[in-house]
């Protein structure tokens, strides 16, 4: 009854294509670090996907989306630092007028 | 200790849950009062709306319909027309006396100023009605209450009234047949009632102010009545024909007419017919000498009484 | 469930297959809904009726005997009340809100285990499940202050984000002390770890301490009083359902109080021993009496509960905040070193002994630190 | 299964798509807790019931809040005016290379022979157990790194967000 592999790579695909699509289009910083998020979660289903069609009675497959996981929540915190820290220079949060490096 | 207070809080706290469940006089302690069941004894000076005080039969009513209720009412939610006979005589009482008591705000300046003791305040405050408009118009039977019953809810102040008042006089007319009392309702057109109902609002334009709010009733329905009985001449011909105005002023307006509009000024300008006229009707019978007796002007008080000394003896008619 | 589905082969064969499977699954999620919405109604009632012999009133007494029916009478007013949607608010975000704060209060449910032998799903992550479900709530009732562009609901969706976020934190790790002494997440696993004479994890020096800092931590979760600064009335009206009439505000009160008792039966399953007590193995009327003690044992939780908001006023947000980071969490921390300690100990009174000091020694000390601070005085901004 | 599998797929999708169109941010905010949640189901569909729960505790209750106080602290409270970037007609490009990417990665896909692959058995049984096991022996090296990284992370986000003294 289960569905085949075949299904799962797609839906990662697709909600890869997505998340990537929002991070190269959205103007609002907030709004791509959220498409980032879509990307991470779109690799760690395929992760888990893996897993559970591949794996030998192992857990690496868990074992590496429970370690992306926690490196996404750091990247998140931190990135959304750096966004209210950037607000506060630039009174904006439009990634296209951040094009000075200087403070 | 860290905590104690908190602690502390809690062990009263439980005394109360237990004390209110098995405490000797738990009474004193739950002094909820269970309202409909029981009640709290009102203050004596508690009022809520008026209402208007008969002697002896709901016949022998103290209102005079004088409308200095009506005058001085700052909501204006009072509304009085004067009984009539078949000639269209004053009978000096109100056929129809209203009180809106969704616009009444209960202050009590319409007991202040009744020269006849004739309402007063209820306090009787549960008036929910069902319906919006109509219900929460009282009309004069339900106002009607005995002065027994002001006895019974404000004896110290009935006692006093009684006190004051002069022994009750006969009835002025001989009880006249029993008719419906018409209200307000059915002697007004549909839209009158509402602009009525709505405080006078709807003949006042949005944002103007009109001080004092009493020469709007020159515009109002009723009007034409009052001065179809006057035996003077038309409102305009004698301005001060209007108790907002006060006494110095009506007579300053007056001060080049002859003897009877000047007493006339000089009266309440209310119509009340405690003096057995309205005040042309008085006035002329002053001038006319039909009648020295000045002091019958009951609104007017002291200084009406007072100025029409003065003109009279200016006249020489005492 | 499988138990349910195995039940009705048994006696009705000839049912179909698939209804037989629906029969089973609904069947216990009718049971917990019909037990549960029962108890929150009397709940309600508890409550008003407790906090006003507090406050030496009489509480609800009017409908039904001793007011037993206030429940009925709050929810058919509610139900008939017009429903009022703020002219400027996010019409679809506004109506999800309160749906939504009811969801994950029932999806806890789905782990607690009333009695012996019945939990509705017997997750092998349970707790972790019911820990994480319980925070999706955080989100609704965000959604409710800001689809409803209210400044006081605004500031009482975040103060509620906030007082959650802070607060999920000491609770998770009080819980992982209940989770290494039993060595398992499932929920009924957890309970038949509590078994024996005083087997229950809050007769320990760390389950003790663990389950104080949890139950204050599920009062500040679901907004209970002393911690109920989301829905301050003498601050900020009603916090984030200010906007809210009629039956959405039902729903909200509804998801509120049947947090409350999740919660209540998540820290009984935990720390008292579940649905465990005299009687409870007994062969046939086992299952009635474990029932009967888990809801005796939430009861007392429950009572807790009333007691602490009929007496302790409310915290200040800084005061909630600090208490969160700065004292329950270290406390936390310093617990699953109790808790080795113990684990590790040669045998059981030294393990006692040596955990109770470390506690007791962790307490004073963060007692200490936290007390000895004063603030500063407040400058005000417009006076000079 | 199938039809769970789809079901969950459309709504992960509809998150998805939703959280990269919608102009209001907060709504994208609440189209992204969706999207999680479609995540979620379907670790609990692959029988990963712990990365399940993980991924609800972490996603939903601290990334999904923390994304919304960054938020709240930077727009307008109403979060409007969150437009689609539209980076001077660039934005067309930014969707022709994610189309081109999906395209791709269908055909490969496709092409792989591991399409049509079934599940092993499920094996959910004392899986918590095992991860807990591996974390503390085969995997407590990364497990330390993590540990670190997070500490970092925390101290690095407080270090940025941070209002600077004001010089006055």
């Amino acid at each position: 009854m289960s569905v085949p592999l075949g299904y799962y790579l797609i839906l990662g695909g697709v909600l890869f294509a997505i998340g990537l699509c929002g991070a190269l289009t959205r103007k609002n910083a907030i709004a791509v670090l959220m498409s980032i998020e879509i990307m991470f979660n779109a690799a760690i289903l395929n992760f888990v996907v893996f897993w559970y069609y591949l794996h030998n009675g192992a857990l690496t497959g868990q074992m590496f989306a429970l370690f992306a996981i926690a490196v996404a929540a750091a990247e998140s915190a931190v990135g959304l630092a750096l966004v209210i820290s950037v607000y506060r220079h630039y009174k904006s949060v439009d990634v296209n007028e951040m094009r000075s490096l200087k403070g | 200790m860290i905590g104690k207070g908190l602690m502390d809080g809690l062990v009263v706290t439980a005394k109360n849950f237990v004390g209110s469940y098995f405490d000797g006089n738990r009474k004193e302690r739950l002094f909820t009062y269970q309202y409909p069941e029981e009640r709290m004894p009102l203050p004596e000076n508690s009022r809520t709306f008026p209402f208007l005080v008969y002697d002896g039969t709901p016949d022998q009513m103290r209102c005079t319909a004088c409308k200095v209720c009506e005058t001085e009412c700052p909501p204006q939610c009072i509304c009085i027309v004067m009984d009539r006979d078949a000639n269209g005589k004053p009978l000096r009482r109100p056929t129809v006396f209203d009180i809106d008591t969704s616009v009444c705000m209960q202050c009590g300046i319409c007991v202040e100023v009744c020269p006849f003791n004739a309402i007063k305040m209820d306090c009787d405050f549960e008036r929910s009605q069902y319906a919006r408009f109509d219900d929460l118009i009282t009309h004069l039977p339900t106002l009607l209450k005995s002065n027994e019953y002001y006895h019974q809810i404000k004896s110290a102040e009935a006692t006093r009234v009684d006190a004051t008042r002069k022994p009750a006089k006969k009835p002025a007319a001989a009880p006249t047949p029993v008719k419906p009392v018409p209200t307000s309702t059915d002697m007004r057109t549909e839209d009158e009632r509402q602009a009525w109902q709505r405080g006078y609002q709807g003949e006042v334009g949005a944002g103007e102010i009109v001080w004092p709010p009493v020469v709007l009733k020159k515009q109002s329905a009723r009007t034409p009545l009052e001065q179809s009985v006057s035996s003077a001449p038309a409102a305009n011909d004698v301005p001060w024909h209007d108790s907002g105005i006060e006494l110095e002023k009506r007579m300053e307006m007056a001060k080049e007419r002859p003897l009877a509009d000047k007493l006339m000024a000089a009266m309440a300008q209310v119509d009340c017919q405690a003096c057995g006229y309205d005040c042309r009707g008085y006035a002329n019978a002053l001038a006319s000498g039909e009648s020295k007796d000045y002091s019958r002007c009951a609104p007017g008080e002291e200084p009406t009484k007072n100025m029409l000394e003065k003109l009279m003896k200016e006249a020489g008619k005492i | 469930m499988d138990a349910i589905y195995k039940l009705i082969q048994h006696y009705a064969p000839k049912i179909p297959d698939l209804l037989a499977l629906a029969l089973a699954v609904l069947l216990p999620i009718a049971i917990v809904m019909g037990v549960f919405l029962t108890v929150f109604a009397l709940l309600t009632w508890v409550e008003r009726k407790a906090l006003g012999r507090i406050q030496n009133r009489r509480g609800p007494n009017r409908v039904g005997p001793v007011g037993l029916f206030q429940p009925v009478a709050d929810g058919l007013k509610l139900l008939t009340k017009e429903d009022i949607v703020p002219a400027a608010a996010d019409k679809v975000v506004h109506f999800l809100a309160p749906v939504l704060t009811v969801v994950p209060a029932f999806m806890v449910l789905a782990v607690v285990p009333v009695a012996k032998g019945f939990v509705p799903v017997d997750l092998n992550i349970g707790v972790l499940f019911a820990l994480a479900v319980s925070t999706g709530s955080v989100l609704a009732l965000f959604m409710a202050g800001w689809a409803s562009r209210n400044k006081f609901s605004l500031l009482g969706a975040m103060r509620s984000v906030a007082q959650v976020v802070s607060y999920e934190v000491p609770m998770v790790m009080a819980a992982v002390v209940i989770l290494m002494a039993a060595g398992t997440l499932s929920s009924v696993g957890i309970v038949e770890a509590q078994r024996g004479l005083a087997g229950w994890f809050v007769f320990k020096p760390w389950g003790l301490v663990a389950f104080v800092i949890f139950q204050l931590c599920a009062m500040a979760e679901v907004a209970r009083t002393p911690f109920d600064l989301p829905e301050a009335e003498s601050e900020i009206v009603a916090g984030y359902h200010t906007e809210y009439s009629g039956f959405k505000f039902a729903l909200f009160q509804m998801g509120e109080y049947v947090a409350a008792i999740t919660m209540g039966g998540i820290t009984v399953t935990m720390f008292l021993g579940g649905y465990l007590g005299p009687g409870s193995d007994l062969p046939k009327i086992g299952w009635l009496v474990s029932a009967g003690w888990f809801f005796a044992k939430l009861g007392i939780i429950v009572v807790i509960n009333i007691w602490a908001r009929g007496t302790w006023p409310r915290v200040r947000v800084d005061q909630l905040l600090g208490f969160a980071w700065k004292l329950l969490l270290p406390l936390a921390l310093v617990n699953i070193v109790a808790m080795a300690i113990w684990h590790f100990a040669s045998n059981k009174l030294v393990g006692w002994g040596a955990s109770a000091v470390v506690l007791a020694v962790a307490i004073v000390a963060l007692v200490k630190i936290n007390t000895g601070q004063t603030f500063e005085k407040r400058s005000y901004r417009f006076i000079s | 299964m199938t039809i769970v599998f789809l079901t969950l797929s459309a709504i992960t999708v509809l998150g998805a798509l939703l959280a990269v169109t919608l102009r209001n941010l907060v709504h994208c905010l609440l189209a992204l807790v969706l999207f999680f949640m479609g995540i979620a189901g379907h670790f609990f569909l692959l029988k990963a019931d712990f990365l399940g729960a993980v991924q609800i505790l972490i996603y939903i209750g601290a990334v999904a809040v923390l994304i919304l106080f960054a938020i709240m602290l930077t727009r307008n409270i109403s979060g409007t005016e969150g437009g689609r970037g539209s980076l001077g007609g660039a934005w067309w490009l930014g969707v022709g290379i994610a189309t081109t990417l999906a395209g791709a990665m269908c055909v490969f896909v496709r092409r792989s022979d591991l399409v049509s692959k079934l599940p092993y058995g499920a094996t959910e049984e004392g899986v918590v157990k095992e991860i807990g096991k591996l974390l503390v022996t085969d995997w407590v090296v990364p497990l330390e790194i993590m540990a670190v990284l997070l500490t970092a992370a925390l101290i690095g986000a407080v270090v940025i967000a941070l209002e600077e003294e004001k010089k006055r």
